[in-house]
């Protein structure tokens, strides 16, 4: 196409964007997935002599040891596997019930608008400890639920995020111009509604994304979460509280390793909205 | 139009009254009071239980306490703590301000710092301040904020001396867990206002705009940003509720006496009256603030204004 | 002259004595009130506001002398009838609103033989009951004050015979106190006395870096950070033995640890020596019954089962235990220390082939719901600190058939000693009984017993005089500032 | 010769590694106008914008050449400056007219405040002295109401009216320059009229340097002092108006000329003619080998295909965001006509005489207030569900801004299949291949399938939402000013492409315009509209050549003559405008319709 190459400066940009945003997070998920064979016995083997030896000082453990003289390094990448998979199930799940909450109640109005912002308004004002106390009170404590949990407090942000956006855009005329043609409202929801508000949902995707991985922590810091041998990078931070000042690598590193990630996702959430949105392609 | 302003807020007061409920029940679920009052005791018989219950209250049926708590919603009195038995009111008394105070200052260092961040990030797409911007606030959002807010501690209240490192008094006692709120908050708006602004500054009407030659600035503060204002507005709805819900870590590491703390502890302690009356204060400022969000949607946007 | 301000984990809510339980409560209200009996640092029992008191033969009936002219902050005399006043009121409608009354359960009666003079008349003999005395519900209390003012607020505003008055109490902020030139033991050095409530560890050692709090009072600094405190010149680590003990007990009654060889093979697989140097960093010392050092019952020759993963392993081949065998240690969620404990626990039992997890539980939903209602895993964390020292206390509650705190373990003996013990007046006696009592569990092997923690006190070093005291109840009348 | 007082040399711009713009050179002298025409997409905004220094900002690219001003501080080669420094001369000293008025207002900001801004920028007036000079220039382009229209947002007026506001703000601070693109394509030609008019008489008071840039071959006539052609991004022939339309030289030129629809073209004929293409070529201009067809396909004796009876719309407005109601639009009242198959129906009439909301209401866009509207006999209001969705398919609506009503995130390609894939009319692979065929009927390549929209020029994409309408063979297209934007040999195309699909398939159109020549050319009847009423109905013939009402015969007087010699002198009008905005409870009167003639209405 003529215009594709609008801005060579640009476009290296991008490209780059993709390649480190790939190299990235390839990196990191091939590291977690490989774990159990990089570090056997998964960062979990306890040796109190050895407790809270700084990074780079020896061999066997790189990147320091925790208060419990674990591997430090071994935790990260072993503990990405929990916060990896709180992190994606959480976040893809509120964002199927939450959009698709929005975009019904803003496109149709009416009685299911009124439903449905009144869940939201119920839910948005409900603190989040009280709902995860009750939740696990009732269902106790595991993965699973507490991605449920995640999922049912925070649908409801993308449910208004996308509600308000949806209000403006129903009032454009090329959604009344695709109503005249007699476009199924499900395919102008779909094709038409959707990729025009999909980079706010995206920014809220990856805050909630880096949120969760935090969030799922402080669950099991209100004793509400799992098994604390398990090491999860949230759970990492989350020990590491009152070494702060005495012992930085503890939650440096897991803290690192939440910020790679999340750099290389978004670096590739842009990278495919910039490659979907048409005005990138000769704006500045 | 005032016929519509009745009905929502009929719609409001009704949410709030799911909320209590919701509240009310959930907390039930959780365990007895009785008990935790007890738990000091020596040995603690079932009569020595009950007598506690009839003292707080919570041996007669759901619904009558339920009741009884709307009764004295009526006249705002909330009742007392479970914990010592101050009145409900009081304890509101100081902690609504200094969690709205809180608040407003955090949303304000955000809306600071993220607006002109966002703006100069989406008009120099691709470029050093883009890039920088961008890295930064994903940082923010990697770390959690007891992180960053125990660096401001150690940074500003320790090694430097210059600010108090927690409390609730005075203007310094503010800047610190304002700030931490606030830099949290900007890492999200600056991505956001980045995104929304690419999308409006495509339009004809920006182009306009600069044809009349209207300053930049004038141009993306005033004709831009307000095209974005119904995102933004919403996500600072959103964001009001969590800052006011999810406050806690926050006012704990500052040792701020906020409704967050309140709530926390009040659930832990299983502390019907104040849990329950520190909700239905949250939940009608969040469900309000929201519905003036909506309202604000059409006073923003004339299009939806004719719905 | 001078202002001091300490630090507090938690506002207790109310001032009244017969609301509360909180050792916070303790910390500030033993600068307020006086009981009649008073117990410091060194934990002996000395006269309060009574002189001296007599216990009748059969430990029915305590008759106590008062001190003469001493005065409650609001101008109203101490004399007997306030005495009477005091436990009329605790033991009456407002105490059964609070928790204190079933402590003081034995009191019958309180009859004033003259202003200086009252009889305690017992409907069973208490043998810790002068202890009790000194503390929580049996502070004497202002009656014209109280009747005049009204229970509220006395609750926010109380008025007592101690050392400091009371000033102004703000709700989850703080509250402060000024000296009481009055008072009977000698007007207090220091002029003012500030408390703040401050809930998180890093920022109550934050505000006694930032030289803003003079004293830290447990429990709030965690271990790990002492070393911040120890290398800060310009502050003090005071620590002492405490009253907190701290147990992973058994689920004696279901699945592999109702076998008593699997409990004593768990208890010997485990290093608590490392544990206690390592993770509690030297502030905590080794424990064989589930009581501290400080307390009366603590035998200094019970011999617990050594740290022996061989004879562990061999212990639980002979009970059959399938290497791999899986096993439940239920903790509190909020409590960081045992956090790591537990895990290092897990890791020693990983190393005799049981292949353990650990369940966190939000502290209310383990202490009420999972424990009592004996839905644990096979071991349960048991924190307990008696602030009477006094193994009874904690011993009848953990082991006593039907008491909340032992779901599982019915054993007829057991209880029999427990309850042989309660009537005894001679203290020698009945720590014989309860010495009995600590070896008996041992043997079952009831609990695998973990650590007595220290009080940490953080302290500035301006401040001069302080005796950091095990139970919290810190007295501030002698200290000074520079 | 005075000093141009902006000249274009050797000026090339790229979009990417396309050039639209190929070393142009022209100039312009105070007081006088400028005339550009041209191809649609042949660089006439492009040149626009690059003299605001906008172009670069959308992503533009000088490969070479100068444009040089003559700004107050003296001569600067405007692609020199910085945008700083351009932003004391945009709006002030060069001030636009934008081509599509639609997007060209901030749709969140009310017109008082657009047209104020520049006012207190430049001109340092403080709000409410802005306000009443807005108010003023308002009444000056002839916008009715003025005060009560500056709190009125661009949703809420006509197409017209906001180009009128558009000129309302690019006169606000008397520029020395004025670059007016395509602005009176959507003006009814006695308000154009009154427009030019006011223009003229600007430039001979201020001198002003104007270059005017339209389809309009009549207004170029009418306007230009000097024309420049332009095509395929490229200056084809220069020189003084009364030369050109004399003796054009180069083919295009030639070809451009004579594909001008005249008025009165079709005196004495009764039904549209079909004429054969001109186009030109490398030696000179051909005219296809087609015959001339006479356009009899309106089937009359048929039932009705579109039957509108009674409607009446109205716009509530509100005083304040909790006001009530105290005044309402009445756009449209009482309106009635029938449609038959094959027939071509146009609407004319005054801007904001309520054309648009009469095509909104029978695509189901637009609640009716009262009044029916049957399609085949049927009720829109009877029809069920599944009948509505069919009904989507048979009629179409083009609508009046392209730009707008297309998805800024889907390629043509997508907009123009997704009627044909929504009806299950064909398959994808199949569908992409109409969409290609469809693109070269309205004289696009395929290749323009995937381009997006804001990559298009103007006319470029109103072909595209022609191409859409035409994709899911309809019954009844209601085409809303779709052919404004485009030049006059494009234009003649897709006349001849829409009168074949007519004879083909018996398609029938409400066609909306305001060129009469055009509605004189393949209209079979015409209606008149005139503050939300139909004033005159009947056969075109009728109307054109025996004009009843009053507006009407102002209606035809007003149109301008492509021919630079005769110039009329309209006088700029003064008075009252009539406004469709009442107050509450103040209904207007009802005309009554006489029939002068067989099939010819006029209101008395
Ligand atoms: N932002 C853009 N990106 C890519 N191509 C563009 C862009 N804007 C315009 N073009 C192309 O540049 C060419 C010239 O466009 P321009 O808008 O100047 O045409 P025009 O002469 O004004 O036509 P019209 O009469 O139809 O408005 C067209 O082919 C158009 O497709
Ligand atoms: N949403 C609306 N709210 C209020 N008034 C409106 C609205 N839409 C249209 N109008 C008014 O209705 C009248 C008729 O508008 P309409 O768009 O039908 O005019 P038109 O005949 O198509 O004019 P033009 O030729 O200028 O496009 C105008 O006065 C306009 O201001
Ligand atoms: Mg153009
Ligand atoms: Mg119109």
């Amino acid at each position: 196409m003529a215009n594709a190459t609008t801005s060579g400066r640009l476009n290296r940009f991008k490209a780059m964007e993709f390649v480190v945003g790939i190299l990235l997070f390839g990196t990191i998920c091939l590291a977690v997935l490989f774990a159990p064979l990089l570090f056997p016995d998964g960062g979990t083997k306890i040796d109190l002599a050895a407790r809270l030896t700084a990074p780079f000082q020896s061999f066997a453990h790189v990147l320091g040891t925790d208060p419990l003289g674990r591997d430090v390094l071994a935790r990260v990448v072993t503990g990405g596997k929990v916060s990896l998979v709180v992190g994606f199930a959480s976040v893809v799940g509120s964002i199927f019930v939450g959009v698709a909450m929005g975009l019904v109640a803003g496109y149709y109005r009416g009685a299911w608008d009124a439903l449905l912002m009144r869940f939201v308004d119920v839910q948005l004002a409900l603190p989040f400890i009280l709902l995860a106390i009750t939740f696990f009170a009732i269902l106790g404590g595991s993965l699973i639920n507490t991605i449920v949990l995640l999922i049912v407090s925070q649908c409801v942000q993308y449910a208004r995020l996308v509600r308000g956006s949806v209000l403006s855009l129903r009032e454009r005329e090329f959604i009344l111009s695709a109503r005249a043609i007699g476009v199924a409202d499900r395919n102008i929801i779909l094709r038409h509604l959707l990729p025009n508000l999909l980079g706010p949902v995206i920014v809220l995707a990856t805050l909630n994304f880096a949120n969760n991985i935090l969030l799922e922590s402080s669950l099991t810091f209100l004793g509400l979460g799992v098994d604390p041998t398990i090491p999860s990078w949230g759970g990492m931070l989350a020990d590491a509280r009152t070494y702060l000042q005495t012992a930085w690598w503890v939650s440096v590193f897991p803290g690192l390793a939440i910020l790679l990630t999340v750099l290389g996702l978004n670096l590739l959430g842009d990278w495919l909205r910039d490659s979907l949105d048409p005005t990138g392609r000769t704006s500045r | 139009m005032i016929g519509f302003l009745t009905k929502r807020i009929l719609q409001a007061i009704f949410t709030v009254l799911v909320v209590t409920l919701v509240v009310a029940f959930a907390i039930r679920l959780t365990g007895d009071p009785a008990l935790i009052s007890a738990q000091g005791g020596g040995t603690v018989t079932e009569a020595d239980l009950q007598r506690i219950r009839v003292a707080l209250g919570v041996d007669r049926p759901f619904y009558v306490q339920y009741f009884g708590f709307l009764k004295g919603l009526l006249t705002l009195d909330f009742g007392r703590s479970f914990v010592g038995g101050t009145p409900v009111s009081q304890l509101i008394g100081t902690a609504l301000p200094a969690t709205l105070t809180l608040a407003f200052a955090s949303l304000f260092v955000s809306i600071v710092l993220s607006i002109p961040l966002g703006v100069k990030a989406a008009t120099t797409r691709g470029k050093w301040p883009d890039q920088a911007i961008r890295i930064f606030s994903l940082i923010g959002l990697s770390f959690p904020n007891f992180w960053l807010a125990t660096m401001l501690v150690l940074l500003f209240a320790i090694a430097l001396q210059w600010l108090p490192p927690s409390g609730y008094d005075g203007f310094s006692s503010y800047i610190m867990p304002a700030v931490t709120m606030g830099l949290i908050l900007t890492a999200t708006n600056v991505r956001l206002v980045r995104t929304t602004m690419l999308d409006t500054l495509r339009s004809q009407y920006v182009m306009v705009a600069r044809a009349k030659g209207l300053s930049e600035t004038k141009v993306l503060y005033k004709h831009a940003l307000r095209n974005c204002a119904i995102v933004l507005l919403t996500f600072l709805g959103v964001q009001f509720g969590g800052l006011l819900g999810g406050i806690v870590v926050v006012e704990r590491v500052f040792n701020w006496p906020g409704m967050g703390t309140l709530a926390f502890d009040a659930v832990a302690a299983r502390d019907y009256p104040v849990l329950q009356s520190v909700i239905t204060v949250l939940s009608a400022l969040i469900i309000g603030v929201n519905l003036l969000i909506d309202l604000a949607y059409g006073l923003i946007d004339p299009r939806i204004r004719t719905q | 002259a001078g202002k001091l301000t300490v630090s507090l984990s938690q506002d207790p809510g109310s001032w009244d004595p017969v609301d509360t339980f909180l050792v916070a409560w303790a910390t500030v209200a033993t600068n307020i009130f006086d009981g009649l009996t008073y117990r410091g640092p060194d934990l002996k029992l000395v006269p309060g506001l009574a002189e001296s008191w007599q216990v009748s033969e059969d430990g029915k009936k305590i008759t106590f002398k008062l001190r003469q002219n001493v005065k409650f902050h609001d101008g109203e005399p101490f004399n007997a009838d306030a005495v009477k006043f005091t436990f009329d009121r605790l033991l009456g409608d407002e105490g059964s609103k609070g928790p204190q009354k079933s402590n003081y359960a034995a009191i019958e009666k309180v009859e004033v033989v003259d202003p200086s003079t009252v009889d305690f008349i017992l409907k069973s003999p208490d043998p810790v009951l002068l202890t009790k005395l000194a503390g929580y519900g049996a502070m004497i209390v202002p009656p014209n004050y109280i009747k005049e003012k009204g229970e509220d607020y006395f609750n926010t505003h109380p008025v007592g015979t101690g050392a400091f008055k009371f000033i102004s109490y703000e709700p989850k902020i703080g509250v402060k106190l000024e000296a009481n030139p009055d008072y009977w033991g000698g007007a207090p050095k220091i002029s003012e006395l500030d408390y703040k409530f401050i809930t998180e560890p890093a920022t109550a050692v934050a505000e006694l870096q930032a030289g803003r709090v003079d004293i830290v009072v447990p429990p709030i600094i965690p271990i790990s950070m002492v070393p911040t405190i120890k290398g800060d010149s310009r502050l003090e680590l005071m620590s002492v033995p405490g009253p907190t003990v701290d147990a992973l007990r058994f689920n004696t009654r279901d699945g592999i640890t109702a076998d008593v060889r699997v409990r004593k093979a768990i208890i010997m697989a485990v290093d608590r020596k490392t544990i206690v140097d390592a993770i509690l960093a030297g502030q905590a010392s080794e424990i064989v019954s589930f009581q501290s050092s400080l307390s009366l019952g603590y035998d200094p020759d019970l011999k617990g089962l050594p740290f022996d993963p061989e004879g562990a392993k061999k212990l639980l081949a002979e009970a059959g235990v399938k290497p791999g065998a899986p096993l439940q240690i239920d903790i509190r969620g909020n409590d960081a220390t045992m956090n790591e404990v537990a895990q290092a626990v897990s890791s020693y039992l990983q190393a005799v082939g049981l292949n353990p997890t650990i369940k966190p539980y939000e502290l209310n939903v383990l202490l009420n719901d999972i424990i009592p209602q004996g839905k644990t895993g096979a071991l349960f964390q048991q924190k307990w600190g008696g602030w009477t020292f006094d193994y009874d206390n904690t011993a009848y509650s953990m082991y006593h058939s039907g008491e909340k705190w032992n779901p599982y373990e019915k054993d007829a003996e057991l209880d029999k000693l427990l309850e042989s013990q309660r009537p005894m007046t001679d203290a020698a006696e009945r720590e014989k009984v309860l010495k009995q009592i600590a070896a008996y569990v041992n043997d079952k092997a009831l609990e695998l017993p973990l650590y007595n923690s220290n009080a940490i006190y953080g302290v500035n070093k301006r401040v001069k005089n302080f005796t950091p005291a095990p139970d919290n109840r810190i007295k501030l009348n002698e200290v000074t500032v520079d | 010769m005075i000093d141009p007082i902006l000249s274009i040399e050797g000026l090339s711009v790229e979009f990417g590694a396309s050039r639209v713009v190929d070393n142009l050179s022209y100039s312009v002298e105070a007081g006088r106008t400028l005339a550009i025409v041209g191809e649609s997409g042949s660089g006439k905004s492009v040149t626009a914008l690059s003299i605001m220094r906008l172009a670069d900002m959308a992503g533009a690219r000088f490969a070479g050449g100068k444009i040089l001003f003559q700004s107050s501080n003296g001569p600067v080669d405007l692609l020199a400056l910085s945008q700083d420094q351009m932003r004391s001369i945009r709006g002030k000293e060069i001030a636009m007219i934008f081509q599509e008025p639609m997007t060209s207002l901030n749709p969140v900001f009310s017109i008082g405040d657009q047209i104020s801004e520049a006012l207190i920028l430049h001109e340092r007036l403080t709000g409410a002295q802005a306000l009443e000079a807005a108010a003023e220039l308002l009444a000056k382009v002839r916008l009715p109401d003025p005060k009560g229209q500056l709190k009125r947002y661009p949703h809420q007026l006509s197409g017209g009216m906001r180009q009128r506001v558009m000129i309302a703000m690019a006169l606000a601070c008397k520029p020395k320059l004025l670059i007016a693109d395509e602005p009176t394509t959507a003006l009814d030609v006695t308000i154009q009229a009154q427009i030019l008019a006011i223009l003229r008489d600007l430039q001979k008071e201020f001198g002003i340097g104007v270059i005017f840039i339209t389809h309009d071959m009549g207004v170029v006539a009418e306007m230009a002092d000097d024309v420049v052609v332009m095509r395929n991004g490229r200056k084809v022939e220069e020189g003084d108006v009364r030369t050109i339309f004399a003796k054009p030289v180069q083919p295009y030129t030639k070809a451009l000329l004579a594909a001008v629809p005249k008025l009165g073209a079709m005196q004495g004929k009764d039904l549209p003619l079909r004429t054969p293409l001109t186009a030109a070529t490398d030696d000179g201009v051909t005219t296809a080998a087609e015959e001339e067809r006479i356009q009899d396909t309106a089937r009359e004796d048929a039932a009705p295909l579109l039957e509108v009876r009674d409607l009446v719309v109205r716009f509530d407005v509100k005083r304040g965001l909790f006001g009530g109601v105290s005044h309402r639009v009445h756009a449209v009242e009482k309106v009635g006509f029938t449609i038959y198959p094959g027939e071509t129906l146009a609407l004319v009439g005054e801007s904001g005489s309520g054309k648009s909301t009469i095509g909104r209401t029978i695509q189901q866009l637009q609640a009716a207030t009262s009044g029916t509207i049957s399609f085949r006999g049927r009720q829109l209001t009877d029809l069920n569900k599944a009948e509505r969705h069919a009904l989507r398919q048979k009629i179409q609506y083009i609508f009046q801004d392209p730009f707008e009503s297309l998805d800024p995130r889907k390629t043509a390609g997508f907009s123009i299949a997704e009627p044909i894939l929504t009806h299950r009319l064909m398959s994808a692979a199949d569908a992409k291949r109409k969409v290609h065929e469809l693109l070269e009927r309205v004289g696009l390549t395929a290749a323009h399938a995937g381009r997006y929209p804001h990559e298009f020029s103007g006319g470029q994409r109103q072909r595209v939402c022609i191409a859409r309408a035409l994709a899911c063979d309809p019954e009844l297209i209601v085409a809303d000013e779709s052919l404004s934007a485009l030049d006059v040999s494009i234009q003649a195309q897709i006349i001849n492409l829409m009168m074949d699909l007519q004879a083909e398939r018996g398609l029938a159109y409400l066609f909306i315009s305001h060129d009469m020549a055009v509605v004189e050319k393949i209209s079979h009847r015409v209606a008149v509209l005139y503050l939300g009423q139909i004033v005159e109905l009947g056969r075109r013939r009728q109307v054109f050549e025996t004009p009843a009402h009053s507006y009407t015969k102002r209606l035809l007087s007003a149109v301008p003559v492509a021919d630079p010699t005769v110039r009329r002198d309209t006088p700029v009008p003064t008075g009252e405008i009539p406004s469709p905005l009442r107050p509450v409870g103040d209904e207007p009167a009802i005309v009554t319709m006489s029939e002068i003639e067989a099939g010819h209405f006029v209101a008395g």
